[in-house]
């Protein structure tokens, strides 16, 4: 039988990791960028976790509550300022954000 | 063969759940009942409901399938079976197709933690309310889905509406479950649980239900979570995302046949859901009234009579309409269904006289009568209550609720440290 | 899981991302609880899949989003957006490639029975600070949500 | 599509408030298949959000013309016709038409059709009035009210049916008097009624009045002020849950409602609730004149002398009634012929309607729907 090992789940994270970046980096919707965002910190969360279970301490989950927290936080400004920017731009597309004030 | 039988057998002299002992063989038959149960429990709600609001409203409801429409919610399974089901033509189809899945998916899964009994539930999880609270608010990703799928209007503002609602209600909600959790903790060790069964058995080490504890407060979080149990399973009064007079039937409008039977399902078996957790965390779980004061042989016997008296007395009900039945030839099939039933549930209850039945059955009684109470008191609300606006139902969510919560929540931890205080002092 | 977090940044239709985030998320919950996190996990789906997620949704149905899926769906920059992951992603091989041996191979023996207790133990002691900061910034988060959200300061 | 376009075209009201970049404002058709616009009512609705920001009614859609057959009926054919406006309150109807075309023949109905009428007409009015209540609570979701008052509505149905054969569209009376002598036990079974129906009132009070949720949906809603109710010209239980002092019955009193002994119940806000109360009072006074009514039925001949071939002279009349909606007024024009010339029909549905608009701007959407309810609109008397 083939043991899970921490290596595993770095891997796995890693190639979420990896993902998320590349969505950050490439789509126009920032809904999508958004949500890539969340994709990112979840990697960083599965190795805090797969790390605490290495050592056998808790600091790793708690860590990772800290981060689901400020997922969280990062949302709901994060939509927040979309939809104040849609309302003026009618467009939710990253391209066009290009002005500081308007 | 003989070391199959010696595993299904050896789970019999265990005092855990299933899942925890990691019986699958008993944990699948405890899911099947489950779900079994579950399924009889929505068809009886059906028939009760319409029955309970009609005599409420001087009508007599389904009288004409079966001896007083008995079978009435059968043929209307059958009907939605055979529909036609239909899926509008701009629909998203895989989410249309998905979204009354999850919707039953999440209702039936929290089944899993319920403590029927000590030792009657699927499983006892250490993360218990919590996975509870969390997988019933996965229900609301599928209404926003079959809202947004449904590519329509109304099911649109309708599958909004549910989940801001579903979403704000669960914040008073989860205050008022932590001050009951709260509770478990006073201990002499001081630590409490998140378990569903511990937290019914802390009630029991307490001597009381938390409904009484640090009165008025647990009576105050408990009417938090009523109120919000409420919203949060979109029935009357706040049923405005089904609004028939403002907006048709809200996110399942384009539903028909199989797939709105599925939401039709989960719905009631979310209200079960929801008044399981507060019979778990208020209201003793499956402890059976005056667990402590009365107990010794004469009121232990007297209580384990219940069941079967129950049982008696529903007999009764059916042999006494079936008196009361046209002496009509044409009654006389329903007559016969009619005695018949009452025979059935007559020789259920003689059944449940027999000690060893008794013993095993008393538990899942008093969970199953106290749950039965709450959701008589779903169809009197609707018997009873206008609707409410959506300005203000957010309003009584977020200023009313919200803040009661926090406030109890406060109260019962100062109440709580002082009575450690006092306890060590 | 990794078939959803694709499906995340390639699908056209930024509902069908979210719905593939949110099976990428439950699929990272039931890894907590292989990895005896139970608390992780709950949280992970209260907070995630039933909280963040539903304010996607919300907001994706707010903005309308007929047209934006008819558009180019990346961005200009892309190129060089691969280039830069896939450097990243070297990086990654080379650096797990190198120090694979300084993982433990064996799997510690763990209780999950009082991981509730000892995680909320360390959370109002050892971290009460950080939790405390925690909080104040979901303040701050709220406010400014509010605040960006609102029509008419 | 070319309606709706020219009919919002001239949608020009001005908006309560500048709605942000234009960006929220909706436009929803409300009808003319709704569960809550009784019947066949379309209402444009402009929205902001939930807010409304104005509105407009298209009605029409169950028009058929009975001013107009009025023209080429005789003034005795044309009589069941008016039964079919307001067919909630078909006795009003036919009272307020009987008693125009009596004034305009010159002749008065004799004391006992006239005690007769009054009592019909007021188990009318209580009728229309739980038919109001139970609809307008069903779209503000209590359910159970409904019932309740059709079962007691049942009641006044049958002393219909037992008086002249119908349920609905009752055609009670004739010019000159009565169609029918009452049958024997109509006084008792009136008084039954009566002593039957007082205790029914409370129970409607007891579900409703001090129901939290229901005074939450009602207070401040649909307010409509004194002031605007005159300028639109709204009449009845809205008119006066605003605070005005105006009932027809005892401004100019018809039949002889001057003999009875009843008290105009106002309102103070001109809010939903004031109007619920309202209506509820006038349910209580209806009972009172009733009963004074039966208690004092005087004997004698139920039809005045009126020729069989009706000829009224030359001339016109208006006269109207208060309808349980408001005032109904009839004004007709005679060439001398046995056919009017012209009738005209004020319904009071059809005015009271027109103040929709005022009472729902800065609403939200769920108080459209209360504010319908309230209005107590029939279409058939809207659209004639």
């Amino acid at each position: 039988m083939l043991h899970i090992t921490t290596l595993h789940y770095l891997v796995l994270g890693a190639a979420l990791f990896l993902l998320g970046v590349i969505g950050v980096l490439t789509r126009r919707n920032v809904v999508i960028v958004l949500m890539s965002i969340e994709l990112i910190l979840n990697a960083v969360n599965l190795n805090l976790v797969a790390f605490s279970r290495m050592w056998g301490g808790l600091h790793g989950q708690v860590f990772a509550i800290f981060v689901i927290t400020d997922a969280a936080a990062e949302a709901a400004v994060g939509l927040g300022i979309l939809i104040a920017f849609f309302r003026n731009k009618e467009t939710v597309n990253i391209d066009e954000v290009n002005l500081l004030k308007w | 063969m003989h070391e199959i039988l010696q595993y299904i057998s050896s789970y019999l002299t265990s005092d855990k759940t299933p899942g925890v002992a990691g019986n699958m063989f008993w944990a699948f038959v405890y899911i099947m009942l489950v779900f079994l149960g579950l399924s009889v429990a929505v068809i009886a709600m059906n028939w009760l409901e319409r029955k309970i609001l009609a005599h409420m409203q001087v009508r007599l409801g389904p009288m004409r399938v079966g001896p007083h429409g008995l079978l009435q919610p059968i043929a209307d399974a059958i009907k939605l079976l055979l529909k036609e089901d239909i899926m509008p033509a701009e629909a998203d189809g895989f989410v249309f197709w998905m979204a009354p899945l999850i919707v039953v998916l999440a209702a039936f899964t929290v089944f899993v933690v319920v403590p029927f009994g000590p030792t009657h539930a699927i499983t006892d999880m250490n993360i218990g309310i919590l996975f509870m609270l969390g997988v019933s608010s996965l229900s609301v990703l599928g209404i926003v889905m079959a809202g947004w799928a449904s590519n329509s209007h109304y099911p649109l503002i309708g599958a909004l509406r549910s989940s801001a609602q579903m979403v704000s209600y669960e914040v008073a909600m989860g205050l008022a479950v932590v001050s009951a959790i709260l509770m478990t903790s006073l201990n002499s060790e001081g630590t409490g649980t998140l378990s569903m069964i511990g937290i019914v058995q802390a009630q029991m080490a307490q001597g009381e239900w938390f409904i009484f504890k640090f009165f008025p407060l647990g009576l105050v979080a408990f009417f938090i979570f009523a109120v919000a149990m409420v919203a949060e399973t979109n029935r009357a009064p706040f049923d405005l995302a089904e609004a028939e007079s403002e907006l048709t039937a809200g996110f399942h409008t384009e539903y028909s046949g199989f797939r709105w039977s599925l939401f039709f399902l989960a719905e009631y078996s979310a209200m079960i859901a929801v008044s399981s957790i507060a019979v778990t965390l208020w209201l003793g779980g499956w402890l059976r009234p005056f667990p402590n004061w009365l107990s010794g042989s004469p009121s232990d016997q007297i209580f384990s009579f219940f069941p079967g008296v129950t049982f008696l007395f529903f007999a009764a009900i059916c042999f006494f309409n079936t008196v009361r039945m046209p002496k009509h030839p044409l009654f006389r099939i329903q007559t016969i269904g009619l005695a018949g039933f009452g025979v059935v549930l007559g020789l259920i209850g003689l059944v449940m006289f027999y000690p060893p039945v008794s013993v095993r059955v008393q538990d899942i009684f008093w969970f199953s009568a106290k749950v039965a109470g709450f959701m008589y008191l779903y169809i009197w609300y609707r018997g009873t209550f206008p609707r409410y606006r959506f300005d203000q139902l957010m309003q009584m969510g977020w200023k009313v609720l919200l803040p009661m919560g926090l406030g109890v929540l406060i109260l019962t931890a100062g109440v709580a440290l002082l009575q450690e205080k006092i306890w060590h002092l | 899981m990794l078939i959803g977090g694709i499906a995340v940044i390639t699908r056209k239709n930024p509902v069908h991302s979210a719905l593939a985030l949110i099976i990428t998320l439950l699929a990272q919950a039931s890894l907590y609880l292989m990895l005896y996190a139970p608390f992780v996990a709950g949280v992970q789906i209260i907070l995630y899949a039933g909280g963040i997620m539903v304010l996607f949704l919300f907001v994706i149905m707010l903005v309308s989003i007929d047209r934006s899926i008819r558009e180019r769906q990346f961005n200009s920059q892309w190129i060089v957006g691969i280039i830069a992951a896939t450097a990243l992603g070297g990086l990654f091989i080379a650096v797990y490639a190198k120090g694979s041996s300084i993982f433990p191979q064996h799997v510690l023996p763990a209780v999950e029975n009082d991981n509730t207790q000892k995680i909320a133990t360390m959370l109002y002691g050892q971290y009460m600070f950080a939790f405390e900061i925690a909080s104040l910034l979901l303040l701050v988060a709220i406010i400014g949500a509010v605040v960006m959200a609102k029509k008419r300061i | 599509m070319t309606e709706q376009n020219s009919s919002l075209s001239h949608l020009d009201l001005e908006t309560p408030e500048k709605p942000f970049l234009d960006a929220n404002e909706l436009v929803i058709n409300m009808g003319p298949q709704h569960p809550a616009t009784h019947g066949v009512l379309r209402v444009i609705l402009r929205l902001d959000g939930e807010k409304v920001l104005g509105l407009e009614c298209v009605i029409g859609y169950l028009h058929r013309g009975v001013e107009k057959i009025g023209e080429h009926r005789t003034y005795t054919m044309f009589n069941p016709y008016v039964d079919r406006m307001d067919y909630v309150a078909a006795v009003s109807n036919g009272l307020g038409y009987c008693e125009t075309v009596e004034k305009l023949l010159n002749v008065e109905a004799p004391p006992r059709a006239q005690h007769v009428r009054v009592i019909l007409t007021e188990l009318n009015r209580i009728a229309s009035h739980q038919l109001w209540l139970g609809t307008h609570a069903l779209d503000i979701g209590a359910i159970t009210p409904l019932f309740y008052t059709f079962r007691d509505r049942e009641e006044i149905l049958k002393i219909y049916e037992k008086y002249c054969g119908a349920r609905l569209t009752t055609h009670a009376f004739r010019i000159g008097g009565l169609q029918y002598e009452t049958y024997s036990g109509f006084e008792k079974e009136v008084k039954n009624f009566l002593a039957f129906f007082r205790p029914k009132i409370d129970e409607y009070e007891e579900l409703l009045t001090t129901n939290r949720i229901w005074v939450e949906r009602t207070k401040n809603v649909g307010i409509i002020s004194a002031k605007d109710c005159i300028a639109f010209g709204v009449t009845g239980p809205v008119l006066r849950a605003s605070g005005v002092k105006w009932d027809l019955r005892k401004a100019q009193p018809y039949a002889n409602y001057k003999n009875f002994d009843f008290d105009i119940p106002i309102g103070e806000n001109g809010d939903t609730y004031d109007r619920y109360l309202v209506r509820m009072a006038e349910m209580r006074q209806s009972v009172r004149i009733v009963e004074q009514a039966v208690g004092a039925l005087p004997e004698g001949p139920i039809m005045a002398k009126v020729p069989k071939v009706m000829k009224p002279p030359a001339g016109e009349v208006y006269h109207s009634i208060e309808a349980p909606k408001g005032e109904l007024g009839y004004f007709i024009v005679s060439d001398g012929s046995t056919q009017p010339y012209r009738v005209r029909v004020r319904p009071p549905s059809f005015v009271n309607l027109q103040a929709l608009d005022v009472m729902c701007r800065g609403q939200l959407v769920a108080d459209v729907i209360a504010v319908i309810g309230t209005l107590d609109i029939v279409l058939g008397e809207v659209d004639r």
